[in-house]
Order: C-alpha cells, then structure tokens, then sequence
C-alpha cells in the first residue's frame, strides 16, 4: 500500500514539474515548486517507512518547515521589482 | 521496486537541468533549481544517505534560492540569449558524454558489496565507531573526529568564502559618497502580505528550535552542525524576508555576525589546541574527559558547535551583503 | 486489524487525491483554477496520506512526529497559496483569462 | 536489474554534461553559475550512489540492523553541499561586482568593453 501511495505521489510530482517547465507565468511555475515541495514532503513521510527507519522524518520536517522561505523570498523579489519599476508589468516570463 | 522509484526520480532530475539550462529567464531558472534541489534531495534518501538529504534540504529549500534571487536583484533576470560556438560545445558535451557512458560499463554495480569503495576504509570505519566513539550516527562519527582535519579544512573554507563575499560586496560603489546611508526610507519587508506574515511570524521560533534540535540531536540521528546552521540561518533569513532588513540587522547586528563568522572556526581549532595541550594529537578528542569515548562526546558536541555557529553566521553574512547591496 | 484496514483506506483515499490534484494542476484553463486545483493535494491529500501513516505508526516518536509535520504543512502551504493569488492578482493575472470564458462569450 | 543500477551512473554522465554546457556555452555570468551548481550536483550524485549497499540502510546503527551503507561518500558531500553553496555565494558576489564595473553580465558584452 505504502507503494501505490508513492507511485501515486511520484505521478504527481510529474504531473507538477509539466506544469513548472510549461508555465506560462511565473507565477504558474511558483504554484507548481510549491506543490513539489508538498510532495517531497509526503514522499519522504511514505518512504521512511516503506525503509522501516521512522527517525527519518527528521527530513520531511525540514522540508514542511522551510520549504515556505522559497515562496516568500520570490514574492518579495517581485514586490521589490514592481515597486522599482513603479509601473504594473506584464506577468509574463 | 525502489530502483525503480530512483530510476523515474533521475529522469525528473534530467528533465528539470535541461529546463533550467534552456530557460530564457533567469527567474524561472532560479524556481527551476528548487525543484532541482528537491528531487536531489529525494534520490540521496533513496540511496541511504538521510544526512546529505537533509543538508541538500536545510541549503536548497531556503537558502540558495534566496542568494541566487538576491544576486537576480542586482544584475537582472533576463538572460540575452544566444551561446558562443553552440554547435562545438554541443559536440564536445556530446563526445564527452558518449564517453563516460561507455566507461560506466566497467563500473560495479549499483549496490555490490564486494565494489572497491566498500573494500577501503568504510568497513572499519562502521566496524569501529561503536567501539571508539560509541554514538549511533556513524556519519557523525566520522565527520567529528576520524576526519576532524577533513571537516576543519572545510570550514575553514566557509569562512573564507563568507570574508570573500564581505569584502566584494562591502566596498564603496563607485560614484557613490563614502559616508552615503542608504536605509532611510522605511523598509517593512511583506507589508502587504498579511497572512504569511503573521504565519511566518508564527513558524520562525519553530524553525528555530527545530535547528537547536538538529544541531544537539545530530549524535544519534541525522544531522549535525552544517545542516543546522543551514536551518538556523533559513530562520533569520525568513525574518528578515517578512520584517525587512533593518529589523532583521536589529536583532543580529552585523558586528555579531562577524564574530559568530570567526567564533565557530576558532572554537573548532581551539578545541584542536586543548587536545594537544592535554598531551594528545591535534583533534583527537580522546583526552578531553577522563574516559576516553565521554572524551570523544564532548569533542565531537565542541565542534558541531563550532561548525554550526560557522555557517549560521557565513550564511547570514552573505545574505545581508546581498540585501544590503541592493539598497543602494 | 480495524486500524489497518482504516489506514489502508486513507492512504488510498490519500492516493487518489494526489493523483486528482496532480491532474488539475496540470489541466485547468488558469492559474487560479490550477491554485485550486494544487491546493486540493496540499490540505486533504497531506492530511489522509499522513493520518493513514500515523494509524500504521502507533503511538511513537514518529506519530508525534508525523503530527507535527502536518500541522507545518497545513500552515504553510495555504499561506504559500494564498501568498501567491494576492501577488499574482496585484501584478496582473486576470482570473477570467482562459477556456472557461470563451465558452461563456460562445454561449 | 544490472542496466537499472547503471542507469544511476549514465544520468550522473547526463547532469555533468548538462551543467558543462552551460559553463561553456551560455553567455550570461548566472547562468554559467547555475551551470556550475548542476556539475556539482552530478558529483554529489556519482558520490552517493557508490556509497550504496544492496540491503544496506542508512548508517545510523539501530538494534537489529547489521548491514549500511559506507558513511565515507556521505561524509565528503555532506561538508560539500555547505562548501559548495559558500562558493556559489562568492561566485555570485564577484558577478554583481562585474555587473556594477562593466554594466552587463553577459560575457561577450564584458570582453567587448574590455578590448577598448
């Protein structure tokens, strides 16, 4: 069963990473790095016990934590380049 | 079966560097390289490497892409396009490539236990850590004291390359008077954001803690001073994203910074020179206390810290070089 | 034995989820409809897949573990979501861009 | 099963050559960077999987587990994912400098400017 759950996690970080390489904005490849960092965590949850070794949740608590930061800093960059700029750009990468 | 799950995470992983080498905007490419880091991340836990998972984890979730966007900022993020000699580099990356494939042939399997590598100092190493040093993360073990010069020697780096990057970014723009004080304007970091403020806010003494954990409880599971300073750094970065800068210098000076920079490296040699003090070599730990693995204890706990304070401080010095730059 | 079979349910219900979110975030016709469609693997799926791991784990270290982990990814990722809609509104994306609103000027 | 585990071997050759493209052929400074960091990555990744041990597991020693995986490859890349990420930092430092000095980071425009 852990198998078919991380098959079905493996499909879907697929399934994000089309998303992230097609965009087409950015923020469009930012839901989908968000999404990734959601299944790496659940992978590795699935994984530590498909190993037997639960002390290695230690990872997926890394990742749950701090995978946030990521998303934050681009939106800040961003904030950072709109109020530069002055004017609303276009979206578009 | 887990093979396979490797085997279809290595294909996302070629997938992702092409994207990333292809992409046209460097911001893209920067996003791209988070999922690059994540799925690297995945495949050493697949192959029993829990430590260097949570290193790539504590440095490529947080802290790389935060530096790649804080040098973004200053240079921009478009790429021009074009390569020089597109089709020569194309034909050398291909023959290259083409050659290293023939010369895996030759290579042991994956996984054989009669490979080279295994034969060489890895069996004692696992033989002997129970014995001399008696803690359960053998990786520590090694890292800590049967190679303390290899992980001195890489620190020591660290901290070279944290002054490096203080003395490129801290000298006077040309153009620019020298006494100029650029953080005038009020800098409130995500004003706007509200909700990931408040939940930031919330998460960063976890994230914290989590790194002490990391940092003490690297002995007996995965972890130690590198991944937590990672993490540590990853806090305070997170503050400042969601505070601003000036706060963020607030509550950690730049002066503390520095020291902490240098504190951690000298804390590890001076631990070197008090066992040679004591009558024993450079870093062996074993005449620290009077039996010789509570010794080792005590060592290896001495320089984690050492290494830990190190990288927190390099890390943070060298995002505050990059924020500070872009102030101006 | 009740408890596996219950575990065994949620993390195939977990499974299913994923899947469904995976294939949303890749098919809908816009970023927020995709942004609904992602957040579908970030709350329920998580909550399933890691209460059907905690079920099988007992009362341990790792549930406790497990717990916290959850309750981090129930923070955080509705914050990321949510982070990003307001950036994406402010810059610009508009949310009626896309198939949906064709068929509506068809219709 | 033998092809499977070279698999490992031939995406490490992969990565390698992807990242050296992109030292060799892209112009922009950044890029080459990050071109720089997948090498890198292709390292870390030969490295590691030589380390692996058929029914080994991680090695942190628990009760009624005898076989791990060699501690020494994971050693050597755990201080090098740090190391590497310190010096992608000074590599990024010395372009923004390049950037300020020559007002481009792309590398024709740079040796252009140069040449006068």
């Amino acid at each position: 069963m852990y198998y078919a759950v991380t098959i079905a996690t493996l499909v879907t970080m697929a399934l994000a990473l089309v998303r992230a390489l097609l965009g087409p904005t950015i923020y469009d490849r930012l839901l989908a790095a968000n999404m990734f960092g959601t299944k790496t965590v659940l992978l590795l949850s699935v994984v530590a016990f498909l190993y037997g070794r639960p002390d290695f949740l230690d990872l997926a608590l890394v990742y749950a934590l701090i995978n946030f930061i990521g998303v934050i800093a681009v939106l800040e960059f961003i904030r950072e380049r709109e109020d530069s700029s002055g004017a609303k750009k276009s979206a578009g990468d | 079966m887990i093979i396979l799950f490797g085997v279809f995470l290595l294909t996302l992983l070629v997938i992702t560097a092409l994207a990333i080498v292809r992409s046209e905007s460097l911001f893209a490419a920067v996003i791209l390289t988070g999922i690059f880091s994540l799925l690297m991340a995945a495949n050493f836990f697949l192959l029993d490497a829990a430590d260097v998972a949570l290193t790539e984890a504590a440095i490529g979730a947080g802290v790389s892409t935060v530096l790649f966007l804080g040098a973004l900022a200053l240079t921009g993020e478009r790429e021009r396009g074009g390569s020089t000699n597109r089709l020569l580099a194309l034909g050398i990356v291909t023959v290259t490539t083409l050659i290293v494939i023939y010369a895996t042939f030759d290579k042991p399997r994956l996984g054989d236990p009669d490979a080279p590598v295994q034969q060489h100092v890895g069996s004692w190493y696992l033989e002997k850590t129970p014995e001399l040093i008696d803690i359960p993360n053998a990786v520590t073990a090694v890292l800590g004291s049967f190679r303390g010069y290899d992980t001195l020697g890489e620190v020591f780096v660290v901290f070279t390359a944290g002054i490096g990057v203080l003395f490129l970014l801290s000298a006077r723009t040309p153009g620019r008077p020298e006494d100029f004080v650029a953080a005038d304007e009020p800098d409130q970091g995500l004003r706007h954001y509200l909700v990931p403020r408040v939940v930031g806010r919330m998460l960063i003494p976890f994230i914290f803690l989590f790194g002490l954990y990391v940092q003490f409880h690297g002995d007996y599971g995965p972890g130690g001073g590198f991944q937590a300073g990672a993490i540590i750094a990853a806090s305070v970065i997170l503050y400042a994203l969601l505070e601003g800068e000036a706060r963020a210098l607030r509550a950690l000076p730049m002066r503390v910074l520095k020291w902490l920079v240098a504190g951690g490296a000298l804390l590890y040699g001076a631990v070197g020179v008090a066992s040679m003090l004591l009558g024993s070599n450079f870093l062996d730990y074993s005449v620290l206390a009077s039996d010789p693995i509570a010794g080792q204890h005590i060592g290896i706990i001495l320089i984690e810290l050492g290494v830990g304070i190190t990288v927190t401080g390099v890390l943070l010095c060298v995002f505050h070089a990059f924020a500070a730059r872009g102030k101006v | 034995m009740i408890i596996d079979i219950l575990s065994w349910v949620f993390l195939t219900a977990g499974g299913v989820f994923i899947f469904i979110g995976g294939l949303g975030a890749l098919r809908m016709p816009n970023l927020y409809t995709r942004m609904h469609a992602a957040s579908l693997t970030d709350t329920i799926a998580a909550v399933l897949i890691i209460g059907g791991i905690m079920l099988q784990a007992g009362l341990t270290l790792a549930t406790i573990k497990l717990a916290a982990i959850l309750l981090f990814l129930l923070l955080t990722s509705p914050t990321a979501s949510n982070a990003l809609a307001s950036a994406a509104i402010l810059s610009g994306v508009q949310p009626e861009e896309g198939k949906v609103e064709r068929r509506e000027r068809q219709g | 099963m033998e092809l499977l585990g070279l698999v490992y071997y031939w995406v490490f050759a992969i990565l390698l050559m992807i990242g050296f493209y992109a030292v060799i052929a892209k112009r922009n400074l950044i890029k080459k960077l990050i071109g720089l960091s997948i090498f890198q990555a292709a390292v870390f990744l030969l490295y590691i999987t030589m380390g692996k041990v058929d029914g080994g597991t991680a090695p942190i020693f628990q009760d009624g587990v005898s076989l791990y995986s060699n501690p020494l490859p994971q050693v050597l890349i755990l201080t090098a994912i740090v190391v590497g990420i310190s010096t992608t930092a000074l590599g990024l430092g010395i372009v923004v400098r390049i950037k300020e000095e020559y007002g481009s980071i792309e590398e024709d425009e740079i040796q252009e400017r140069d040449r006068r």
